[in-house]
């Protein structure tokens, strides 16, 4: 079968299965969960020959779709996947299924709607991955919120309406001026080729003005920004990651939070070059001091699901610190970082949502010595935190590392202040472990059971992939070598050329070096 | 045809003037009724206008447009009188302070 | 003897007013001569005679030529924005008579002369839109306005409805009496009441002087009170709130697309050489309305008042189009206006059954668990709420879309970011209702109205119609662009 | 002063007058008595500007029908009296006063510069008036209106006659439908 | 060629795996597969010693680990004389701890789980030790502190146990730091990582001036692995596990980690006279610091943590005044002897039913002894008595010392002196005297079981002998047969000696030195016999003499507490007031207080909604007269 149409096939697989799931009556949880479930795998099984089929060694769009969706205002379905996009679309299809699987009986009403909402969930998720066209992306991207939404707000927590509004207002506040400079873009586009269009590719190689790129950098920079989320813009996050069920959380932190990053790659850094090289000591600084901030906040946090949610904050910093520093190693680390992130705190939520299951309770201090009646737990419990403090042989460690080694080259000052984040990450994640799992067996867990089948099948392809990212990253890094070389080499041709007027940027005097 | 020594601007102030009354009357009269007369003061200061421009413009328009404005009062006093008589069949007062139902 | 040239082509140009002047007419002999026929199929006999008015409206569609044509000595102008006005207002009377039924039986009143006021209101909207001279743009307007006075009215033992149309009324000739002075002022510089002359005589003198600009302030300030931008808004949510259901729909959307049928006619097809006049005080309309109907809009806990300022704020959306007055105005104010129209017609028609006797649950709260109760009810609501906030695959997001393309091609950036930002506010009273239907459960057991199957092809029909905008919105442009 | 002057400010002072007595005067009947004499302060107003036919008609339609109808009706409502404090004489009274004085003379002084001094137009002796002249362009140029104007009737005549249609009309439809149902 | 070396850290891991998932099942066995394991690597490094013995260096890579831009890493081996070493004392002495294990864990409810904790220990120092580049280095680095926090916090149900291996791994993690940020500058500066790339390139860092920053930083990882002076804190607590893992982790291997990466990098640090000046500085400081808190402690095995503590600052001075064959010689034999002490200390707890209190000891030496005859024979090899490993370790470091600088020496000798003083009074308080044990624990002191005396008796002949094959020139010409450890390890630091001019000692200066220092551990040991056998002087007397020294010896400077409310309080307290006040109050508090604002806001227009007609009225009309008024006046 031809490797695009695959692409529009894995794409859009999950939504047919939705569409299905609206035959099956309501009262058939079973088959509606079991049907999920096969139809998450499938398109997970589908996306692996992408995988292996896609050519390291070249920057360009591959197995690309072009049709005409809106000719009047020049919209097409325009779609590809680059060096950029295939790590984060084959995690996205590879923690689909654990997070239905894991849902399987924290779920009991209204299973129906939940599992459509997933599966649609999952085609807008993967749209946005492989869109190339802005309304496209814009489409998939307000899509992908209605069904997240839903999932926080109907089967969440107990101030899941006051969690779910939160997490819409904070997205709409960013879509909304990301749709206004989408079509600033298009007028542009216009007035210099004459053609009406949205497609990305023809908007790249624009001349766009320092001084519009500036406002148009900023428009885009702060839907991502509250996506990825960086530090002012965070508070949503840990109220939707403590009111939304288990495998919402999984979805939220495994792949919601790379739509931010990727977001930036994809749009901030290939249209706006000069802008970004303006605003990188700014995004420096937002970055390590989100690294920090989330640390120490996580640090004395009494909810586990909060901490690992501010957790989240930490670690995305250091992806934001990766890609600003503009080095290929630091880049490829922070894309890593992604995919990274993306197993170990869904891993962690997953684990999290195991013993919330037991104890319907996430107070660190309702737990004590439960490894001495969870034994199989605690063992995937450390590893899953040790990966996610970042230690050698594990994924965390090769992500983290190279953004560290990359970044010290050209930001030596911002690399030594993360630096110092890798040692709250041990500290706030072995402190939480140790209050969980260690120390005298407290009264309220004796009864608490181990891992069944179904938890550990879960379990074992997320260990299997953070030591085999660990032990040998380069099946994934080589995807990605060739397109961010020619990222990076585009920006510093367009940094070159960069004419500021005459007058020298007042911002990074201010900042940084 | 000689021309008679009165100003034009004369009747178009005295509209202007006739149109502010019957502002006022809508404004500060309290029964339903008087407000209705006050706009009727004013549709009559609009048509002396269009009188006026159509004598200083000479063409037969404005004349036209005057009956026009008759039939739309006189179709707006129907209506308007028939709804003011329900409502006083139902609340038994046509002061409009009283009708104050639907608010904020 | 004076020859009148007016030929067969003259009364083809109004051929569907005409046939629906008759059969308002037949209603009314009908509804007397046969008193023992079941009243509610006078509405049906009323939407026949819509569709033969479709019919003939679409064969004008044949025969229009392209840059349009004046008959009956400039009164009426016939060009393909006539024809796609008429099409909606058609469409908007047929789906409004459509749920007169199911709100009768509700309230059990005798409903015959609901229909023919309907009928002769439609006339006069298509009158205003097809007017060529200020006569018949005012003899319109006000035909429509009285048929309006009498059906805001028409539960006329219900101190609410007639209260609605006392104040609708008093302000509506009010009003009118300030659009008839600026009509007399401008009559008076330009020479005549045809838009043709206006035109010429504001193209000619690029500063026609103190008389024609009150006389353009005076008439916008007529039209703002139609289409009820903010200074002039305050009748709109007393009105909607008090007016029976179906005319609350037929006033949201008829007369709001006959008021900005009058400005495309007026503003921007006459008085468009004169722009510097009235741009910077549309502008600034335009920025209250939005600002002020969303803002209000967030406390309402009311549904029909909700939707009476989320009217407003649509207003002063369709008006960032007429600001930008380039030659995309016409076809993004089209097509918004459609968009509009099927948001409206079935966010009412869910709020018509489930408000039950005597308009009794109105309250929001009401709707409370109605996802569990009523699905598909639940389901359309959501979908007209969410185009209403303008989401991306629905028709309300396209109509944005392209309403803010075309004011940027005119260069007016600060007016689409206000407009972004206030589509933004709008989000949050739009979604409260769906965060009530699925997420609340209902306080107390509230008898759900059944839906009637005229009801539900209404239902469907505005479904069908926000996804086929907002999925396609190509061909409904393609089609709008002339 | 030429005699038509006279007859001008006669007409004015009388219209003005006439005005002011509808808007202060606190007896609805009384202010309806003087917006009669206000319409023939105008009618003859219309004659000074040429518009003889305007001016019959004017009369005969207003202070013939449209005055009757009101005295009718308040006859009918016997609308008492509105009392000093509110409305008239009420807070509103001088915030009325500045908005029609400022309105008023926004518009005359402003509004109609183009005739001031120098470029006075005077009234014209003109045949427009006329009832032929009106008669002929109307059911020529202005057919349309005409009609139109007969669709509008209609529709008030609908409306005004199913508003003020008494409950005893209903009642009795009620009972007939009532004693259907127990035929069968 | 050579792939067989790829076996010694493999089989290791092979039975960690084993161990941890079939550890439940194989119950007693799992010790005897982890030994089995530890063995055959141990083989495989002889056979590797004989190799490298005649010259050949090992380099073998596996496949290439990270690669990302111009930085990669490969997961290579490199097995040149000084890994050889330590690979020979870590499996050596990791296969005779294991057996000890055997006996001292029998019983234990998860010992599948320890044992494969063991192996996963090794296998990361063997990685450490055996890695060609700083990466693998790094990645053994934080292998053994994870597997450091797992064993000491391996009682996990002991509250006191798990808070004191998470207080190793964070003070771990906080040395790994500073190893990182070093790894940083080298890789920016000169873009490899690879031991013979930096050698090859090491004049370029000196010419980029970042040669002493990188060293410091370097060195303040081996600080926090190697339990030196800022960051000692944790290895005292770090006792709470049992007692095997002590000896093998918190003796004689991973705290080794430090002086071996220093040792690696010679030519580095060599380079930078400062660095080795700090080097030296914290060593001499941290031997002294340390002695002095073992004095007064009372607990065995801890103060066994600080006699380590103190040895690893003499090895941090050998290393830091050049002599770096010195400090791993004594590397070497403090591995055979510390762990000897640690495991007759475990043999004299596990007779005594886990007392570790030295006050309730006494007069052992009857009952148990082989512990106690092998316990004498590592006191008087830690001493530095002359025929024992010990002496010649200590005094080559003590030489090279004084050359360096006499006051080096001078504290040197005091170290000495405590070392001797704070040993003797171990070894009298638990063998000798009167014993202090409860008469129902004296009723059932056994010898232990062979498989623990064994390995005790093992380790006793090499603290011997080990200090042989070192033995300094000047006595290496007396005896004929030259120091064979030092020359076998000139290869390595070829490099680093070119660089700073040897230094030669005068055979008669060397012989005072070492009359000096058996003088010196003779005279500690008097002390400490006339104060606890002949009780000449009263211990307890002066120590309320001297009541306020004392004390503060006793609570270790009160560096726990200070630390904890120094360090770790503030920053709790400040993330509590991130959180409470940042993140709630101002972030959340601005989004709520907008969203209020508007409310209020529309409350307050919907006011305007009177529902009297006038109101609307006239509100149309102001409206007409402001647009009115707006276009007179335009």
């Amino acid at each position: 079968m031809e490797m695009s149409s695959l692409l529009n096939w894995v794409t859009f697989l999950p939504a047919l299965g939705a569409l299905v799931l609206l035959a099956i009556p309501r009262t058939e949880t079973q088959l509606v969960k079991s049907w999920g479930l096969l139809v998450s795998l499938i398109t997970f099984l589908a996306s692996i020959p992408l995988f292996i089929m896609f050519d390291g060694n070249s920057a360009a769009m591959q197995f690309t779709t072009q049709m005409d969706w809106i000719p009047a205002i020049g919209a097409s379905y325009h779609v590809g996947i680059d060096g950029l996009s295939i790590l984060l679309y084959v995690l996205t299809t590879f923690i689909m299924p654990l997070a239905i699987f894991a849902s399987w009986n924290s779920i009991t009403e209204r299973v129906k709607e939940y599992m459509i909402a997933m599966l649609i969930l999952e085609s807008a998720m993967l749209g946005v991955f492989i869109s190339l066209d802005l309304i496209l992306f814009y489409l998939f991207w307000e899509a992908m919120l209605i069904p997240m939404y839903l999932l926080i707000g109907v089967w969440g927590g107990k101030r899941r309406i006051y969690a779910a509004l939160k997490f819409v207002v904070y997205t709409m506040v960013g879509s909304v001026l990301m749709l206004v400079a989408i079509v600033f873009l298009y007028i542009l586009n216009n007035t210099y080729t004459g053609a009406y269009s949205f497609d990305l590719m023809a908007i790249m190689n624009l001349k766009i003005s320092f001084s519009a790129q500036i406002w148009l950098f900023l428009a885009f920079a702060l839907a991502f920004a509250i996506k990825v989320p960086m530090f002012p813009f965070h508070t949503w996050l840990p109220d939707a990651h403590v009111e939304a069920p288990t495998a919402g959380s999984v979805i939220l932190a495994g792949v919601l939070l790379k739509m931010g990053t990727y977001g930036l790659l994809r749009f901030n850094l290939t249209l706006f070059p000069q802008a970004w090289e303006y605003f990188t000591p700014l995004f420096l600084w937002l970055g390590v001091i989100g690294i920090l901030y989330g640390a120490w906040v996580a640090m004395v946090q009494t909810d586990i699901k909060k901490l690992v949610a501010y957790s989240s904050v930490s670690h995305l910093g250091f992806i934001i610190l990766g890609m600003f520093a503009m080095t290929v190693t630091s880049m490829q680390g922070g894309i890593l970082q992604m995919v990274n992130h993306g197993v170990s705190s869904g891993a962690l939520f997953l684990a999290v949502g195991m013993i919330y299951e037991r104890r319907h309770t996430r107070e660190i201090s309702e737990f004590g010595g439960v490894t001495r009646v969870m034994p199989v737990f605690s063992a995937f419990f450390l590893i899953i935190c040790l990966s996610s403090l970042g230690l050698p042989g594990t994924n965390g460690f090769v992500g983290e590392f190279l953004i560290l080694v990359g970044s010290y080259g050209n930001y030596p000052v911002f690399t030594i202040v993360a630096t110092v984040g890798i040692i709250f990450a041990a500290a706030y994640l072995l402190w939480m472990f140790r209050r969980v799992m260690f120390g005298p067996l407290t009264e309220k867990n004796k009864s608490l059971t181990d891992l069944d089948g179904r938890e550990i099948a879960i379990m074992i392809p997320v260990i299997l992939m953070i030591f085999w990212i660990g032990v040998y990253p380069s099946t994934f890094t080589a995807k990605t070598e060739k397109t961010v070389e020619a990222l990076i080499e585009k920006a510093n041709k367009a940094k070159a050329e960069m004419v500021i007027e005459g007058r020298k940027p007042i911002l990074s005097d201010f900042l940084g070096e | 045809m000689g021309t008679l020594s009165i100003p034009l601007h004369y009747f178009l102030i005295l509209a202007a003037v006739l149109f502010g009354l019957g502002v006022i009357g809508v404004i500060t009269r309290r029964n339903a009724i008087v407000i209705f007369m006050s706009i009727e003061l004013m549709l009559n200061a609009v048509n002396l206008t269009f009188v006026a421009f159509s004598n200083y413009l000479n063409n037969v328009e404005g004349h036209i447009f005057v009956f026009m404005v008759m039939v739309v009062a006189a179709a707006e006093v129907a209506v308007g009188l028939a709804i003011i008589v329900a409502i006083f069949r139902l609340r038994e007062t046509v002061h409009v302070d009283d009708i104050r139902l639907l608010k904020w | 003897m004076v020859n009148i040239n007016i030929g067969n082509a003259d009364f083809l140009a109004i051929l569907p007013m005409i046939v629906l002047s008759f059969t308002g007419i037949y209603l009314l002999v009908q509804g007397v001569m046969a008193p023992r026929m079941k009243k509610s199929v006078l509405s049906y006999l009323g939407i026949v005679g819509i569709l033969f008015s479709i019919i003939s409206n679409f064969y004008l569609l044949t025969i229009v030529t392209e840059g349009g044509q004046a008959f009956f000595y400039g009164m009426i102008y016939l060009d393909k924005l006539t024809i796609i006005l008429n099409f909606i207002f058609l469409v908007t009377a047929a789906l409004c008579l459509l749920l007169v039924n199911s709100y009768s039986t509700q309230e059990d009143i005798e409903f015959i002369e609901f229909t023919p006021l309907v009928i002769f209101a439609t006339v006069g909207m298509m009158l205003m839109g097809s007017s060529y001279s200020l006569m018949s743009l005012f003899l319109g307007l006000e035909t429509m306005s009285i048929a309006l006075y009498a059906l805001a009215g028409f539960r006329k033992f219900n101190r609410r409805s007639l209260e609605a149309a006392l104040k609708y009324f008093l302000l509506g000739a009010f009003a009118t009496g300030f659009l008839l002075y600026g009509i007399a002022l401008l009559y008076g510089a330009a020479g005549s009441t045809s838009l043709e002359a206006i035109a010429n005589f504001l193209s000619q003198n690029s500063n026609p002087g103190m008389m024609a600009t009150f006389g353009i302030a005076l008439m916008i300030i007529g039209f703002a009170f139609k289409v009820a931008l903010v200074p002039f808004h305050m009748w709109t949510p007393d009105v909607y709130q008090g007016a029976p259901m179906p005319v609350t729909a037929f006033m949201a959307v008829g007369a709001k697309a006959a008021g900005f049928a009058a400005i495309l006619r007026v503003i921007i097809g006459a008085a468009g050489a004169a722009e510097p006049i009235w741009s910077d005080l549309l502008w600034w309309l335009t920025v209250i309305t939005m600002t002020g109907g969303n803002l209000i809009a967030l406390v309402q806990s009311d549904i029909k008042r909700m939707l009476a300022y989320s009217s407003i704020a649509h207003a002063g959306y369709i008006m960032i189009g007429i600001v930008a007055a380039n030659d995309v105005t016409v076809s993004a104010v089209l097509f918004y206006l459609i968009v509009y129209m099927f948001m409206n017609i079935g966010a009412f028609a869910v709020a018509g059954i489930v408000s039950g006797k005597n308009e009794r649950f109105v309250d929001i709260k009401h709707y409370a668990g109605l996802g569990k109760a009523q699905p598909l009810l639940a389901l359309v609501m959501t979908v007209c709420m969410f185009s209403l906030a303008g989401f991306p695959p629905t028709g309300g997001f396209m109509g944005k879309l392209y309403i803010f393309k075309a004011a940027y091609q005119s260069g007016f950036q600060t007016l689409v970011i206000i407009g972004a930002l206030n589509s933004l506010l709008s989000v949050y009273y739009y979604i409260r209702v769906v965060v009530a239907m699925y997420f609340q459960e209902a306080a107390e057991e509230q008898e759900s109205g059944s839906i009637l199957p005229e009801v539900g092809l209404v239902l469907l029909i505005a479904l069908i119609g926000i996804f086929y905008m907002g999925i396609f919105p190509g061909n409904t442009l393609t089609w709008l662009y002339y | 002063m030429a005699i038509e002057e006279i007859l001008f400010w006669f007409f004015a002072v009388a219209a003005v007058a006439g005005g002011l007595g509808v808007v202060l005067h606190p007896n609805p009947i009384k202010s309806a008595l003087f917006l009669v004499m206000t319409f023939f302060a105008l009618a003859g107003e219309y004659i000074l500007l040429m518009g003889h036919f305007v001016a019959i008609v004017h009369i005969a339609v207003y202070a013939g029908a449209i005055m009757v109808l009101f005295l009718f009706v308040i006859m009918l409502l016997n609308v008492p009296e509105e009392t000093r404090q509110g409305g008239v004489w009420g807070a509103m009274r001088y915030v009325a006063l500045g908005l029609f004085v400022f309105l008023s003379f926004q518009l005359s002084y402003f509004g109609f510069q183009d005739f001031f001094g120098d470029k006075q137009q005077l009234v014209k002796e003109t045949e427009i008036g006329t009832v032929e002249s009106i008669g002929m362009s109307l059911f020529s140029e202005y057919v349309l209106p005409f009609e139109i104007a007969s669709i509008l009737l209609i529709t008030a005549m609908v409306g005004a006659i199913y508003l003020s249609k008494s409950k005893l009309i209903i009642e009795e439809s009620k009972k007939k439908k009532a004693v259907e149902k127990e035929d069968h | 060629m050579h792939d067989f070396i790829w076996i010694i850290p493999l089989m290791p891991l092979l039975g960690a795996i084993i161990n941890g998932l079939f550890g439940h099942i194989l119950k007693g066995k799992a010790g005897f597969i982890a030994s089995v394991a530890v063995l055959i690597s141990f083989l495989y490094t002889v056979r590797a010693f004989f190799i490298v013995m005649d010259g050949t260096i090992i380099h073998n890579e596996l496949f290439t680990w990270i690669q990302a831009g111009d930085f990669t890493a490969g997961a290579a081996v490199l097995v040149d004389q000084l890994s050889i070493v330590m690979m020979l004392v870590v499996t050596g002495v990791g296969f005779l701890i294991h057996v000890y294990s055997n006996g001292y864990m029998h019983g234990d409810r998860t010992v599948g789980k320890f044992f494969s904790y063991l192996n996963l220990f090794l296998f990361s120092m063997l990685m450490l030790v055996m890695g060609d580049n700083l990466l693998l280095l790094y990645l053994g680095w934080e292998g053994v502190g994870v597997c450091s926090y797992l064993l000491i916090g391996y009682f996990y149900e002991k509250e006191s146990a798990s808070k004191a291996g998470l207080k190793a791994f964070l003070a771990n993690r906080v040395g790994d730091f500073g190893f990182a940020i070093g790894i940083f500058i080298i890789f920016s500066t000169i873009g490899t990582i690879t031991y013979a790339g930096i050698e090859g390139q090491v004049d370029k860092l000196m010419a980029a001036g970042v040669v002493t920053s990188a060293a410091l930083l370097l060195f303040m990882g081996a600080c926090g692995k190697s339990a030196q002076f800022p960051l000692y804190i944790w290895l005292p607590d770090a006792m709470e596990g049992p007692t095997p893992v002590s000896a093998l982790i918190h003796a004689a291997t991973m705290v080794t980690a430090g002086v071996y990466m220093v040792a690696r990098l010679s030519f580095l640090f060599v380079r930078s006279d400062v660095a080795m000046m700090v080097i030296v500085i914290i060593g001499t400081f941290t031997a002294l610091f340390a002695a002095t808190m073992a004095l007064v402690n009372n607990d065995i095995k801890r103060v066994l943590a600080y006699s380590t503590i103190s040895q690893l600052g003499y090895m941090f001075i050998g290393v830091g005044v050049g002599a770096f064959a010195a400090g791993v010689f004594h590397l070497m034999t403090h591995a055979f002897f510390k762990a000897l002490l640690f495991l007759g200390a475990g043999a004299v707890m596990h007779s005594l039913a886990d007392e570790t209190d030295i006050r309730k000891m006494g007069n052992l030496y009857g009952k148990i002894k082989i512990t106690a005859l092998t316990f004498i024979m590592a006191w008087l090899a830690i001493s530095g008595i002359p025929p024992f490993s010990g002496f010649f370790s200590k005094d080559e470091i003590l030489a090279h010392a004084f050359l360096y600088s006499p006051l080096v020496w001078v504290f040197g000798a005091i170290g000495a002196f405590l070392t001797a003083f704070y040993m003797s009074r171990l070894v009298f308080l638990t063998f000798f005297g009167e014993s202090r044990v409860e008469p129902e624990v004296e009723k059932h002191i056994h010898e232990n079981p062979p498989v623990m005396t064994i390995p005790l008796m093992v380790l006793a002949v090499l603290s011997v002998v080990g200090g042989l094959i070192g033995i300094p020139a000047g006595l290496a010409y007396l005896w004929g047969g030259e120091n064979h450890f030092a020359n076998f390890l000139s290869p390595v630091f070829a490099n680093a000696a070119s660089y700073s001019e040897p230094h030669h000692i005068s055979h008669a200066l060397e012989y005072g030195l070492m009359a000096a220092s058996i003088l010196i551990a003779l005279g500690g040991i008097y002390l400490a016999y006339l104060m606890y056998i002949k009780k000449a002087m009263d211990p307890d007397a002066i120590a309320n003499r001297f009541s306020g020294a004392y004390k503060v010896l006793s609570n270790k400077y009160y560096v726990d507490e200070g630390v904890e409310a120094g360090i770790l309080n503030p920053i709790v307290r400040f993330s509590q007031w991130l959180w409470h006040f940042v993140d709630t109050r101002v972030i959340d508090g601005f989004v709520n207080s907008a969203g209020k604002i508007v409310w209020l806001l529309s409350l307050i227009a919907r006011r305007v909604q009177t529902g009297y007609v006038q109101h609307y009225a006239s509100v149309m009309v102001v409206g007409v007269i402001l647009i009115l008024a707006y276009y007179i006046f335009r």
